[in-house]
């Protein structure tokens, strides 16, 4: 039963060695990082920057959350599959959001 | 080919042969079964994030068409509760990932103390929230019939701005919104909670400390996804446009 | 016609295994608590079959009522009731199950060389949810239906019926969850629990098929869990986003609703070619003809699915700008399909065919489906759209695609691996017959329908002007041909498995993994896990391996 | 004729009767989605011999009688481009063909004549400029573009004459437009095709195609007395509009002459189109875009006025346009004369001005 793919080569990589193990240096500093960005953007919504509000508390936010998802989630030590995983969900969510969006806002062009 | 000399062989069908207990029968592999499970794992992220997905379509749709009401309804919330629910879940989130390294390095008595961290992190959120919402209820804002627009078409606070009636109504919506969003999550901190409690009577037993780190490692991803979902609502929900 | 492919053992010797997964263990519970993939797809097969008899029966009785003008069968919201069960029922509770469920499950991991799927544990829990949503279901029906239609258009749903939504909405909503854990299953499955030796370009195009449509079945299906939830809340609590008089937008539900209705649709098309592929390949003995050009247009048809679910609402006040969007990428979806039809057919070329019955449904489909899919640039061609949309002619062209492509292809895997299943053979002459009636009785029901929808008869209508009579009566009679068509299988197939002829390992001398071993197979599949080392579809490598030489199985 | 059972006979009578397989091409847009139609059914037909032809010649032929043994081949990357490229080019061609047509159908001529269609659970409600009131059934002049908005009242409805091959969905809570012009006088289906609950296939109703002077004497004799505009003028006054919008000087809302259709500057620096859905818009959610210069202050008149009367007034509102006047309230003005039409056409006497179109050639 120990027949391990020994011949296999595209399951070789995905097998390397056990998963990574992260540290608790690397979680404290995320943590901290991620206080400090919660931080700045309480304080950035306090300062009118007109549309740009909007832009850079998203931008925060996606920061802090790909922040989680490389470290905490250990997407950044993870193989490649796991990764384009993670790429696939963002891409589809993308589509959902940018597509409807084609209909919301050219509504109002034209005559209609 | 005879069929009869493969149903004879599964009568001498190998035993498990110093596997450990945890590896399930069909897996070739203690890391095959780990990468798939984590694998999967991802794969239910992946719905949950189109899940929310909706959620955050239509939020987006009428912050854009009534984006005084979502001022306004969003000034309502308060932010220091909000800012500090935020750091209450980044710890939660950090002493979740302190639970997984503590299963990875074997040490029973850690784990069990971060997952409790953990837990009560998630209960001071909760609470936190129940006090916010309670807020809402006490003032009118929760939609439905006893909803009030008093608030936003007369201030209480001189410095805000006053909608006319048309576009108060519209906060209504604002309000189904957050409590559809923050609702949802809600119950996916809860729904994480309840399993907590059974991961840390698990990790009691010593479940997890022997090898076995996969669901703590897997639990670990759908905390930190709520969390997640909280850095964006967070953020869209309490932050528009405070500077008013 | 010879069936001269067909090499079934000496019956007068030949024996079914002595031990296989479905004689390992006995009792209800050893079926209601398993955790054998095989097993769980007999619970999936059982199960949508007694949904596809009662949508069959609402579809007899749509049939019945429009059999003459006049709503005189039934009052009108009975048969708006009749109708919405049909759509719910057979989509939700038939078709997106019906392949992936059953046959997907049983042969999955037969395929890639696996003892089970990833999560067994996760794939019953798929089952009992599929039950749970088809009790809901069932109970919104009796306690008084649910006319919404299947789409739950808003603020219809919402705001103006006082039917059972809420029940019907949850019901779906749960058996959308079995549906992502099978999805969920597929996708880990494929990735990580391949065989050695079995790369992605040796897996058969039915393992590719499966997986493109669980690629659909977990991005999409959130998003319709979150809608019907949004659609629930309205009705409990009014929150007002699909309410224009709170200030929300209706067409925001339709947009939600069809992001996932329009992937959904090739949820119950890929695995249907999926089954094609393996069809066709079998019974022309050789390999399918560009094997990477039809494993990617799986995945290319999963993935430009979901850029043109507009289409469904190009008069629906959507911007005229964004519907030229949608029309654009649906042209470009419809590519990938004709890609596979004809790299089908030319497998055939050059072959050494035989017309067993899963071939003769084979042909069924590419007909029907050729002709629902090309009616389906139709509709995605604008400007004919504003006509044809919401009529007789949409109607017929789902039907064509959903019945005449996918339920043909259902039927066609479920004869093609039935020996494999059961360990026994269908009887060959009387299955071939239904496979003629129902291709017969399909064109006479629902090849009206494009006329009548030209004609501009819409659709959901439960009494209609005399004119239209002719060709519903027509449409009437086609539907008994069809039904007698379905019914035969019932019959027969539950007789072959008594009285049915030992099948063998191989009935077919396909290639695929799940034909090198026993039928039916042994709980575990296989007993030692199998070294892959040809391509799929390699015929060669069948005629040179020796009766006891066993490459595949250790 | 006993051994015919009463539903056979029925049909074999209603074979004869009405078989039809083909709808009336009863509108200018007929024509063109007919030609478009056909070019499909063209396409469906060469698709379906091609796959056909290949599937049976190849089971013929290769059958296992007749060629034992299969020959393997891998693929071919040429047919696999060939088999990609030419449906893909068929298909863009449709798709620029039927974006044509659906601009067309959805995009009225300048000129036409303006009736309002709500839809309710269950019914149809036309009006008319003229204030001519209908329920499930519509009069219109042949020959004469018409612009058709629509409207619910509840649900989605939508609103389709198979024999005008046009069909627009009614939505609650927003105008939706479709246009027609029909070319052949006759009594056309008019259908709900959107299903919209338990009388769904009751909604139905008939389009009376008329020639132009029976449409005039149809419509002289069936006017309410006010036309649309003329109840929307006292409505203006009733709900106190005047009081803002008094059109001089010190009043404190705009100034709503020559509104329609004029291109308006918005405070967040936008602009937008005053067309009929803007009017709608604006009296219903009057902060959702203000016009550069003026606060916020007029009310919502959300709840207070039932749709046809939103309709008067968009329809005042419009009238104040002197262009729009111009094509429309000839029309009007024809029809309140209520004289009997001279034959010959359109043209009448002193006063009296052509129907917009009526004039195309
Ligand atoms: C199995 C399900 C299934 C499948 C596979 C499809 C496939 C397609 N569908 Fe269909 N569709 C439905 C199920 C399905 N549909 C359902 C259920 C509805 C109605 C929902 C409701 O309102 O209730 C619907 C409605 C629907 C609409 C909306 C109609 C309306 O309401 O107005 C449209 C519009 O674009 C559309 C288009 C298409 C297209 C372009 C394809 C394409 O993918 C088809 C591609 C296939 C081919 C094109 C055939 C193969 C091609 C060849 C062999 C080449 C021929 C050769 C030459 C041209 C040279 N479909
Ligand atoms: C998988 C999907 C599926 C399948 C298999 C079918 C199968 C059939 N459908 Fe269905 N249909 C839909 C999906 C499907 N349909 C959907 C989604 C809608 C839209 C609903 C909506 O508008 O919301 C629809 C709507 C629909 C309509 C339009 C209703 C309307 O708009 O007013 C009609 C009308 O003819 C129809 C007919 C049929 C017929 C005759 C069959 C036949 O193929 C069925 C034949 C099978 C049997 C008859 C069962 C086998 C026989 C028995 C079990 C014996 C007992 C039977 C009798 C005694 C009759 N269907
Ligand atoms: C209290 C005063 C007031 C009343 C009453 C009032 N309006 Fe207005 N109206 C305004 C003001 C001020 C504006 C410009 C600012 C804005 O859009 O809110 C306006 C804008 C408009 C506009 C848009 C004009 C443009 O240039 O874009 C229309 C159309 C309109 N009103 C129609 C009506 C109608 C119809 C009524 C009655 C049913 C009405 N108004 C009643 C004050 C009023
Ligand atoms: Cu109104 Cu259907
Ligand atoms: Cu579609």
């Amino acid at each position: 039963m120990d027949l391990h793919n020994e011949t296999v080569e595209h399951n070789r990589a995905e097998h390397a060695g056990e998963m990574h193990i992260v540290r608790p240096p690397v979680y404290l500093g995320i943590f901290f990082a991620l206080l400090v960005l919660t931080a700045l953007t309480t304080g950035m919504s306090y300062v009118d920057l007109g549309v740009f509000n909007a832009v850079i508390a998203l931008a925060i936010a996606c920061f802090k959350a790909s922040l989680v998802v490389l470290f905490f989630m250990h997407i950044h030590y993870s193989s490649r599959l796991l990764k384009m995983t993670v790429g696939a969900g963002l891409f589809t969510f993308m589509l959902l959001i940018s597509l409807t969006m084609t209909d919301y806002i050219s509504r109002a062009w034209g005559r209609f | 080919m005879d069929s009869q000399a493969y149903a004879s062989a599964t009568d001498t069908l190998p035993a498990e042969h110093g596997h450990p207990p945890f590896l399930r029968h069909h897996f070739e592999s203690v890391s095959q079964q780990r990468e798939a499970a984590n694998f999967g794992m991802w794969v239910f992220l992946l719905t949950e994030v189109m899940f929310f997905g909706g959620m955050f379509c239509a939020y987006l749709i009428f912050r854009n068409w009534y984006h005084p009401a979502f001022v306004a309804g969003s000034n309502t919330l308060d932010i220091t509760l909000g800012t500090t629910n935020t750091a209450v879940l980044i710890a939660s989130s950090f002493t979740m990932a302190m639970s997984v390294y503590a299963a990875e390095i074997r040490r029973r008595g850690m784990l069990m103390f971060f997952l409790a961290c953990t837990i009560v992190l998630g209960f001071v959120f909760l609470g936190i929230k129940g006090v916010e919402y309670h807020q809402k209820f006490v003032d009118h804002h929760v939609p439905g019939p006893s909803f009030s627009i008093e608030e936003f078409v007369h201030p209480s606070n001189p410095k805000a701005l006053a909608l006319t009636p048309d576009m108060a109504e519209k906060t209504q919506l604002y309000f189904s919104l957050y409590f559809l969003m923050t609702g949802m999550h809600a119950l996916h901190m809860i729904i994480g909670i309840s399993l907590l409690f059974f991961l840390l009577w698990r990790a009691y037993q010593g479940a997890y400390t022997e090898g076995h780190v996969m669901p703590i490692e897997n639990f670990g991803l759908y905390w930190h996804f709520v969390d997640i979902i909280w850095i964006f609502l967070f953020p869209l929900l309490y932050l528009i446009s405070r500077y008013r | 016609m010879s069936s001269t492919i067909i090499s079934l053992p000496d019956q007068t010797t030949a024996r079914l295994p002595r031990k296989s997964y479905l004689n390992q263990e006995y009792g209800l519970k050893s079926w209601l608590l398993t955790g054998d993939h095989k097993r769980i797809a007999i619970l999936y097969l059982i199960s949508i079959t007694f949904f596809f008899i009662i949508g069959g029966i609402l579809a007899g009785l749509i049939r019945m009522e429009l059999l003459t003008p006049a709503a005189d069968l039934m009052a009108t919201d009975t048969y708006n009731k009749v109708f919405s069960m049909h759509g719910i029922i057979m989509i939700f509770l038939f078709l997106v199950p019906s392949v992936p469920a059953t046959i997907g499950n049983f042969l999955i991991p037969l395929m890639v060389g696996a003892r089970d799927l990833a999560f067994p544990k996760i794939n019953l829990l798929s089952w009992y949810l599929y039950v749970i949503g088809g009790i809901f279901i069932l109970a919104a029906m009796v306690l008084g239906g649910v006319d919404t239609g299947w789409t739950f258009t808003t603020p219809l749903s919402t705001h103006y019926l006082n039917t059972h939504v809420v029940t019907a909405a949850m019901g779906i909503f749960i058996a959308g969850f079995a549906s992502i854990f099978t999805g969920l299953n597929f996708i880990v499955t494929v990735h990580r629990m391949r065989c050695p030796g079995m790369t992605w370009f040796r897996l058969p195009l039915f393992v590719w098929g499966h997986y493109a449509t669980s690629i659909i079945m977990i991005l999409g299906t959130p998003v319709l869990a979150i809608t019907l939830v949004l659609v629930a809340m309205e009705r409990l609590f009014d929150i007002g986003v699909f309410d224009p008089t709170k200030g929300g937008d209706p067409l925001l539900f339709q947009h939600l609703f069809w992001f996932y209705s329009h992937p959904a649709v090739y949820i119950m098309i890929l695995p249907g070619m999926a089954v094609i592929s393996e069809v066709i390949s079998t019974f022309s003995r050789k390999r399918v003809f560009g094997y990477t050009a039809v494993a990617f247009s799986s995945v290319a048809i999963a993935v430009f699915g979901f850029l043109v679910w507009e289409h469904h609402m190009f008069i629906m006040g959507v911007s005229q700008y964004s519907a030229l969007v949608f029309s654009l990428l649906t042209m470009l979806v419809a590519v990938p399909s004709a890609i596979k039809i004809f790299n089908w057919a030319m497998t055939m070329y050059q072959g050494s065919i035989t017309f067993e019955t899963p071939m003769l449904y084979a042909f069924g489909f590419f007909g029907l489906f050729t002709i629902g899919g090309l009616t389906g640039v139709f509709l995605a061609t604008m400007g004919m759209d504003i006509h044809l949309t919401e009529t007789y002619f949409v109607v017929a062209h789902f039907h064509f695609v959903m019945v005449g492509g996918m339920l043909m292809a259902y039927l066609a895997g479920i004869h093609f691996w039935w020996p494999k299943m059961t360990g026994r053979m269908y009887p060959e002459a009387i299955s071939k017959l239904a496979a003629v009636v129902t291709f017969i009785g399909f064109i006479v029901t629902f090849f009206p329908q494009f006329l009548l929808g030209y004609l501009g008869m819409p659709r959901r209508y439960a009494a209609y002007p005399a004119d239209f009579q002719v060709l519903n009566v027509f449409s009437t009679a086609g539907a008994s041909i069809l039904g007698i068509g379905y019914l035969l299988p019932l019959f027969y197939l539950p007789w072959s498995l008594i009285y049915g002829k030992i099948a063998g390992d191989n009935p077919w001398q396909a290639t695929g993994l799940e034909w090198q071993i026993q039928s039916p197979p042994l709980t575990e599949n296989f007993v030692e896990i199998p070294i892959m080392d040809h391509e799929a579809y390699d015929y060669e490598w069948l005629a040179n391996k020796t009766q006891h030489e066993v490459q595949t199985v250790g | 004729m006993s051994h015919i059972s009463p539903v056979l006979w029925q049909f074999l009578v209603n074979w004869l009767k009405h078989f039809a397989i083909f709808p009336p091409e009863a509108s200018t847009i007929a024509p063109y989605a007919d030609a478009l139609y056909f070019a499909l059914v063209g396409m469906t037909i060469v698709g379906m011999l091609l796959v056909g032809t290949m599937v049976t010649f190849f089971a013929i032929r290769y059958r296992k009688s007749n060629h034992p043994q299969a020959i393997q081949m891998e693929g071919s990357t040429l047919l696999e481009a060939t088999w990609t490229l030419i449906p893909l080019g068929i298909f863009l061609v449709f798709f620029v063909w039927g974006a044509i047509l659906y601009f067309r159908i959805f995009n009225p001529p300048a000129n036409s004549m303006q009736v309002y269609v709500v839809g309710k659970q269950w019914m149809w409600k036309a009006e008319h400029p003229g204030g001519q009131h209908e329920i499930n059934a519509l009069h219109i002049p042949v020959g004469i573009p018409v612009q058709v908005t629509l409207i619910s009242q509840d649900v989605f409805h939508s609103f389709s004459i198979p024999a005008f091959r046009v069909k627009r969905e009614a939505i609650p809570g927003r105008y939706t437009t479709v246009y027609f012009e029909a070319t052949t006088p006759g009594k056309y289906h008019l259908f709900c095709t959107q299903y919209c609950g338990t009388d769904h296939s009751a909604m139905i109703g008939w389009i009376y195609a008329m020639r132009p002077d029976d449409y005039r004497k149809w419509a002289a004799g069936n006017t309410s007395g006010a036309s649309l505009a003329q109840n929307g003028e006292r409505l203006f006054a009733v709900m106190g509009c005047n009081a803002c919008h008094a059109g001089n000087s010190q009043a404190r809302g705009p100034n709503l002459y020559g509104l329609y259709n004029s291109r308006i500057r918005m405070t967040d620096g936008t602009t937008m189109i005053a067309n009929d859905a803007y009017l709608r818009e604006k009296i219903l959610n009057p902060s959702l875009h203000v016009p550069a210069g003026y606060v916020p202050i007029m009310p919502t008149y959300q709840g207070q006025i039932s749709e046809e009367g939103l309709i008067d007034l968009v329809e005042y509102i419009k009238s104040l346009d002197s262009n729009y006047r111009l094509t429309q309230m000839m029309n009007k003005s024809e029809l309140n004369s209520a004289q009997p039409a001279p034959i010959g056409g359109a043209n009448q006497g002193p006063g009296a001005a052509p129907l917009p179109g009526a004039t195309k050639p």
